[in-house]
């Protein structure tokens, strides 16, 4: 009998020739008590699926920043009277010094992150809850830096409705810091948990799937950094 | 028979891999630090230089998202079904949303008449305010 | 593989019973009858039932809404409704049809049979299924609430910017919109992942992707469409919300914005949304068939690939709904070409279906009846379709009475008779009493006859001009006596709805009165889910099936001999389970999904009148979330003992090769003795 | 038995393809336009021709296509229904060769159509070198149309509701829309585009033979959607220059004291702030020029009835308000240039007196024509210099 479910087990890692996958993979797989047909837990999968589908919704926030990030202009009434406050775009009053050093910091977050699953798969409680507040610390300075950006563009002019450039323009990077804002309560709660003791190794899966969101918040803000600070 | 769970224990999670998991990080995060200097250092590159500028930046985004994906969300080594997953949504995303700004943007003049350069002939209303809500 | 194959039914082994502390942090409903029952439970049946009644109430209230809008349109400048209520009444018809009833029905479907179909015990994440349902039926009271407020959405279901915008509809209607289905939104979106995670990950032993039954293959399809095109209609409505609530100004021109954005945004999601419509039903067409054709569904490869298809190729047509809409001819001829072959994978679904019947053995069920309808119905939609794929020929079509009539054979003649169809089909699973097959057969009938009167001469009123959408038309136009049947057609509709009604009313009172369960597998059906007695037992399967076919129960009954014909080589008491199993480890009953979908129409309110609602809506998202959180999945109190499908690796092809005899008992009997636990991560 | 079955099967499958057959012919009959002012299946131009020409073979195939299903489902219902007798039936699993066949063949003959879909697209697009520019602005609820017959760049004729054209000369349209997405259409003459804010979106008509042709508002475009309508006058290339002529010309000056003279003070006072009579500003002061000038005057968005018909030569039209209601009594309707027929007064009395119970329209939002409290005394005076404006 133990044989038949070996041999199922080994089937499902068979496939995979990195020693560190096979590691990685068998004590999730099993630890987590899970036998799925695919071999993968329903968290993680779940958690991909869902990433799958965030594709799209930065995806349509982005092409309409792209789309409007030119589209301002002097915008009067037949008087000749300025109707609504107009400014010429956003995007030639980003601070990029500023910004990347932001975009260091939320990359520098993805690397503790790694290290935090590393940890929590090492069973290694204290380093675990170092790397996890680590993250949310960094987590939260880019934050604090996209709270002094936005006040900045506000005191330069550039509300949320001021034309329709600077209203995508808030839009995207702030449905991105929401989500980031998310990511960081998530690490905070993985962090009480561990504190508690309620993190058990055999959870060590869900510091791997917020690892996961933690690291596409990062991926979009690499793709954001790109496409709406850099290119021209 | 034994379930499987009693006999996994940590000690079956072999250091050395996770210890070269830490190695590789460190390597992918280095990498990712000197491409994200490069793009920055763009924006100091010659004004006349913006097509090869825009060149760059795209190849450098993409091997930086490919980078955290691959190594830092083990995309690289996880199961094939969440490489698809993941990479279905990504290509729909950007095949869907470049028909659309195609649409929008060089597609929309590929008539006979030109035609979306309106002047803006008439007034603008002011932005909407809502009346007091009772 | 033996042409003749008998099997066994398996037999339960049951596990260890564990009393462990109970861990959360507030004391766990337990009630699992009565209201409460209803209200925290977290299993896939009842949820299905949940969504399936709650879209049968916004059926009759979208019904109400058309029959107003016949009545209306009936002669020539009749003032029944106002020209304002006129243009609420049409646009909440349009989203109630399509978000509160065919949607909700498209979940109650796959909630109760998807699980079965792949021999689960539940879905992947059972809490958030029951969050799915709450939040989708708050968020449809959210909106309906318009009409006790101000007054409902009044732009078309579309609501094309800038009509939508604060300066031309100041009500609050379409802030209700917005809000409303940005609710509904999260729920299909949650539920999509949830039904993704269940199909790809909770398959029985041996239920490879080649075994999956058709059904379950579609709604897997239309999950996916879901997953990708809700984030992006999510966005559209965000902007219309911040353009209207928070003063931007994404599609008012005058500030730089572009009406154009918003119809490519909406319809991203608004095409797929047609397919999210039928695909399930064909998946439901295509296993009430072959049931009563006695036949296998014919092509089952090619179904499968052609779902995909459609809905591969349903993300790359959008703008055909903007061919008047001055795209430029580019674009034009793009997506023009684009929609005529997606005309290809849909006629191939229609011939295998003709081709599936063809040389059967047919029994006119009520279920087939609607089954064969749907056949006849849809291809009238579909070709009246194509004629629209030529986009010359649309700017002369569309936004008249034509496109009306065509989507409405789609969705109507679609989606409807087949939902109906599975209804009848299986009643009996889901309630253990059959619906009447003559009321049913009335209700076809009536239903048939009052459906193409209605919608048939709208092909007509729309090649003669009649645009869609106006509240009134004058005699000259040629349009009155049309108008006059299509209205005469719509109450026949209500008649056959009022009998299907009554059918449902009595056959539950005669099963009050006399609670006899009918028969397992009472049409002597062919997939998993009718190796389950009727009504399904609350903890599903006995022993988790091994798959070895597509038609797992049919070829448990039946071998074939030289010829290829069927010989019966068990009954169906055989083959089915008892359904008396005791010690299943289930998910257990929660608060917190209803909680947190009840915070959510409240931060809705508050946006739209005052924050000050918004408060206690927060309050309880973060209460429940709080709960949520740290609430195991599955409470240890239960001292259940839960088995999960057993597989192996990528599609099950380990398992599969345990061919049907006892090597595949002692598999299943060594996932019995695994203790699983359904839901781990603390947050997802 | 067996057979007396199947002759009656046969019987009633070829009573179902008489049935379709009849129904089909029926269709033809549709194509008449008499009685039938917006039908598409009777072009009168070669845009609407065009069209035509195009889907008519789409609709013959569909319309094999809808048979054979039909006949295919009626007959496998008949034939095939279950008897007790019958054997179980053989256990087909599908023919992959039939169904590549399917799949290839359907596409194929679309093909073949695609190739005529992408050249009506791109023809459809196409401009004759001598094409008549007309600017047609949609705005709630009402449709205004700018000709510019020096080629100055400004409008010298602004007309609205009626959209005059010569016979036989293709109209380039230049559409636009002042707040919300409306959509303008000549079934008889064309497709529809729609009229998008902050676009200008070119499309075309060109009517065979002098007559009117209907039109409707295709794009909901909110309260009065219905009420939108608009009519293309085609005249003889004499007629149409003869039609030139008068709307260059200014507004009659009624005589001193006459009731006419009355009703254009108040006219002067109560209308001109949103509509125009030309050579006349917002006060009633001479602009010095006969020729319209475009709206809004000061006001500060376009919503506001700021922008409303122009009412020159407002009896040479044949209806107002969205083209709903006759400005002249049955049966005596403009059918050339000279305005014979004889003017429907009350319509235009009861619509100075509540235009809301005509049509539904939000004044309280600045959109559409506001109740102006007028006594009945006024409304005749102003009515009686209305009806000169011809």
């Amino acid at each position: 009998m133990a044989d038949t479910a070996d041999t199922a087990l080994t089937a499902n890692v068979g496939a995979f020739d990195e020693p560190f996958h096979q590691i990685d993979f068998a004590h999730e797989g099993v630890a987590a008590g899970h036998q799925t047909s695919t071999g993968i837990s329903n968290e993680k999968l779940g958690m991909w699926t869902f990433l799958g589908s965030e594709c799209l919704l930065f995806g349509a926030l982005i092409s309409t920043y792209l789309l409007y990030k030119n589209r301002p202009g002097t915008i009067t009434n037949v008087a000749g009277e300025v109707v609504g406050q107009v400014h010429d775009r956003i995007s030639e009053h980003f601070d990029i010094l500023f910004t990347s050093a932001s975009s260091f910091v939320l990359l520098a977050s993805s690397l503790t992150m790694v290290f935090a699953v590393v940890a929590a798969q090492r069973n290694d409680a204290p380093r675990l809850r170092l790397w996890l507040g680590t993250t949310a610390g960094l987590g939260a300075v880019f934050i604090g830096g996209q709270v002094y950006e936005f006040t900045a563009f506000v005191r330069e002019g550039f509300g949320f409705t001021t034309n329709v450039s600077t209203s995508a323009f808030f839009t995207l990077t702030g449905f991105h810091g929401v989500h980031v804002t998310i990511g960081i309560l998530m690490l905070l709660v993985l962090l009480a948990l561990s504190l508690k003791g309620r993190l058990p190794f055999t959870k060590s899966e869900s510091v791997e799937i917020i690892g996961l969101y933690w690291h596409f918040v990062d991926v979009v803000w690499i793709v954001i950094f790109t496409i709406v600070y850099l290119i021209k | 028979m034994t379930t499987i769970a009693e006999t996994e224990t940590p000690a079956d999670v072999h250091p050395e891999d996770l210890h070269h998991d830490t190695g590789r990080s460190w390597q992918v995060a280095a990498a990712l630090f000197v491409l994200t200097g490069l793009e920055v250092s763009t924006y100091f590159w010659p004004h006349g230089w913006h097509r090869v500028t825009h060149v760059t930046l795209i190849v450098m985004m993409v091997l930086k998202f490919a980078a955290v994906a691959a190594f830092f969300m083990h995309l690289k080594f996880d199961h094939t079904m969440l490489r698809r997953l993941f990479v279905f949504g990504i290509i729909l995303a950007m095949v869907v949303f470049l028909g659309v700004l195609s649409a929008m943007t060089f597609w929309v003049n590929s008539g006979t008449t030109d035609f979306n350069n309106a002047p803006h002939e008439r007034p603008i209303p002011p932005p909407p305010t809502r009346a007091p809500t009772s | 593989m033996a042409l003749v194959t008998a099997r066994t039914p398996l037999e339960l082994t049951s596990g260890d019973n564990v009393q462990p502390q109970p861990l959360g942090v507030f004391a766990r409903p337990t009630a699992t009858t009565g209201i409460k029952g209803w209200l925290f439970s977290v299993d896939h049946k009842k949820v299905g039932i949940l969504y399936g009644a709650a879209s049968l109430f916004f059926f009759l209230t979208g019904g109400v809404e058309a029959l107003l809008i016949r009545t209306q349109l009936a002669r020539p400048g009749q003032k029944l409704l106002s020209a304002d209520l006129y243009n609420q009444v049409f646009t909440m018809h349009g989203i109630t049809m399509i978000f509160l009833v065919i949607m909700p029905m498209i979940a109650a479907f796959t909630n109760y049979l998807m699980p079965l179909q792949i021999g689960a015990r539940d879905v992947a994440f059972p809490r958030l299924n029951a969050f799915s349902f709450w939040c989708f039926l708050f968020g449809a009271l959210f909106l309906n609430s318009s009409w006790l407020l101000g007054g409902g959405p009044d732009g078309g279901w579309f609501n094309y910017a800038p009509n939508s915008g604060l300066l031309f509809s100041p009500s609050h209607g379409i802030d209700f919109y917005a809000l409303g289905l940005i609710i509904t939104g999260i729920a299909s979106s949650v539920s999509a992942v949830n039904l993704i995670v269940t199909t790809i990950n909770l398959r029985a032993p041996g239920m490879t992707w080649s075994r999956m039954p058709m059904f379950t293959w579609m709604s897997l399809v239309v999950q996916f469409l879901l997953l990708f095109s809700l984030p992006v209609i999510t966005v559209a409505l965000f902007l219309l919300m911040l353009d209207r609530l928070f003063g931007s100004s994404f599609f008012n021109t005058a500030l730089g914005g572009d009406p154009m954005v918003w119809q490519h945004l909406f319809w991203i999601f608004g095409h797929p949304e047609v397919y999210i419509l039928v695909l399930p039903v064909f998946g439901i067409v295509s296993e009430i068939l072959p049931v009563f054709a006695r036949k296998p569904l014919f092509g089952y490869p090619f179904m499968i690939f052609s779902g995909i298809a459609i809905g591969f190729m349903g993300f790359g047509v959008w703008a055909h709904h903007m061919f008047a809409s001055g795209m430029g001819p580019m674009s034009v001829t793009a997506f023009s070409l684009a929609t005529m072959f997606i005309a290809v994978p849909t006629g191939v679904k229609v011939l295998n279906w003709t081709a599936t019947i063809y040389g059967g053995k047919l029994k006119f069920t009520t279920a087939n009846l609607f089954s064969m309808g749907l056949i006849a119905m849809f291809t009238i939609g579909g070709l009246s379709g194509v004629t629209h794929a030529f986009a010359p020929a649309d700017t002369q079509q569309t936004d008249t009475y034509y496109i009306v009539a065509h989507f409405h054979y789609v969705i109507f003649g679609g989606s409807l008779l087949g939902m109906f169809g599975g209804m009848y089909f299986w009643w009996p699973k889901a309630f253990g009493y059959k619906l009447r097959e003559g009321l049913g057969k009335w209700h076809f009938w009536i239903m048939m006859i009052g459906f193409n009167l209605t919608f048939g001469p709208m092909h007509i009123l729309g090649l003669q001009g009649m645009s869609r959408r106006i509240f009134t038309y004058s005699a000259n136009q040629g349009f009155d006596f049309w108008n006059m049947a299509a209205t005469i057609g719509a109450f026949i509709i209500a008649v056959s709805v009022a009998i299907f009604i009554w059918n449902v009313w009595v056959c539950y009172r005669d099963h009050r009165r006399n609670p006899v369960a009918c028969e397992p597998d009472p049409w002597d059906a062919r997939s998993l889910e009718w190796i389950t007695p009727c009504p399904t037992p609350v903890h599903n399967f006995d022993t988790i099936p091994v798959v070895s076919e597509v038609d797992e129960v049919w070829h448990r009954k039946y071998g074939h001999d030289e010829a290829g014909r069927p010989v019966p080589i068990a009954t169906r008491a055989e083959v089915v389970q008892k359904g008396d199993a005791e010690g299943v480890h289930l998910p257990s009953p929660s608060y917190w999904p209803i909680v947190l979908s009840a915070g959510l129409p409240l931060i809705g309110y508050g946006l739209i009148f005052s924050l000050a609602w918004a408060i206690p809506g927060g309050i309880l998202v973060l209460v429940a979330l709080f709960g949520w959180v740290m609430e195991p999945s599955t409470d240890p109190d239960a001292g259940h003992h839960d088995e999960h499908p057993s597989d192996a690796a990528d599609g099950g092809d380990a398992a599969a090769e345990l061919e049907g005899s006892e090597e595949a008992e002692v598999a299943d009997q060594a996932e019995d003795a695994k203790t699983v636990e359904l839901e781990g991560a603390p947050v997802g | 038995m067996m057979q007396a079955r199947t002759r009656r099967s046969v019987a009633r499958v070829v009573g179902g393809i008489t049935t379709v057959v009849l129904f089909l012919s029926g269709c033809g009959a549709l194509r008449d336009d008499k009685g039938r002012p917006l039908n598409t299946l009777s072009p009168k131009g070669p845009q609407a021709q065009r069209i035509d020409d195009l889907v008519r073979p789409v609709f013959i195939i569909a319309g094999i296509v809808f048979v054979f299903i039909h006949v295919a489902v009626v007959y496998i219902a008949i034939r095939y229904r279950a008897r007790d007798e019958d054997p179980d039936p053989v256990q087909t699993h599908g023919n992959p060769r039939l169904e590549w066949g399917w799949t290839i063949l359907p596409a194929m003959v679309l093909a073949i159509l695609a190739v005529f879909n992408v050249q009506s697209i791109w023809q459809l697009e196409q401009r004759d070198s001598d094409a008549m520019k007309v600017t047609v602005v949609g705005q709630q609820w009402w449709w205004e149309f700018r000709y510019d017959t020096d080629d100055d760049g400004k409008p010298d004729i602004i007309t609205a509701q009626q959209m005059v054209v010569p016979a036989g000369r293709q109209i380039d349209l230049q559409i636009r829309s002042n707040d919300v997405i409306h959509s303008f259409w000549i079934p008889m003459l064309n497709g529809k585009r729609d009229a998008v804010p902050g676009r200008t979106q070119p499309w075309s008509l060109e009517a065979d033979k002098p007559g009117i042709y209907q039109g409707q508002c295709t794009e909901f475009c909110g309260l009065s959607h219905g009420y939108m309508r608009m009519e293309v006058k085609a005249l003889s290339p004499a007629d149409f220059d003869k039609w030139v002529e008068n709307q260059l010309k200014g507004p009659v000056e009624p005589a001193a004291d006459s009731l006419e003279a009355e009703g254009k003070a108040l006219v002067v006072n109560r209308c001109l702030s949103c509509h125009q009579i030309n050579g006349l500003d917002d006060k009633g002061e001479s602009t010095g020029s006969d020729r319209p000038v475009e709206h809004y005057r000061g006001a500060d968005h376009p919503l506001t009835a700021a922008n409303a018909p122009n009412l020159t030569h407002l009896m040479s039209r044949n209806h107002f308000a969205g083209n709903m209601f006759d400005l002249y009594e049955p049966g005596s309707a403009l059918k050339g240039v000279e305005p014979v027929g004889v003017p429907k007064i009350d319509n235009l009395q009861r619509w100075l007196q509540d235009p809301h119970a005509m049509k539904p329209m939000a004044a309280d939002q600045n959109r559409g024509m506001p109740t102006l409290g007028l006594s009945a005394e006024e409304i005749r005076k102003v009515t009686s210099y209305l009806v000169t404006l011809k």
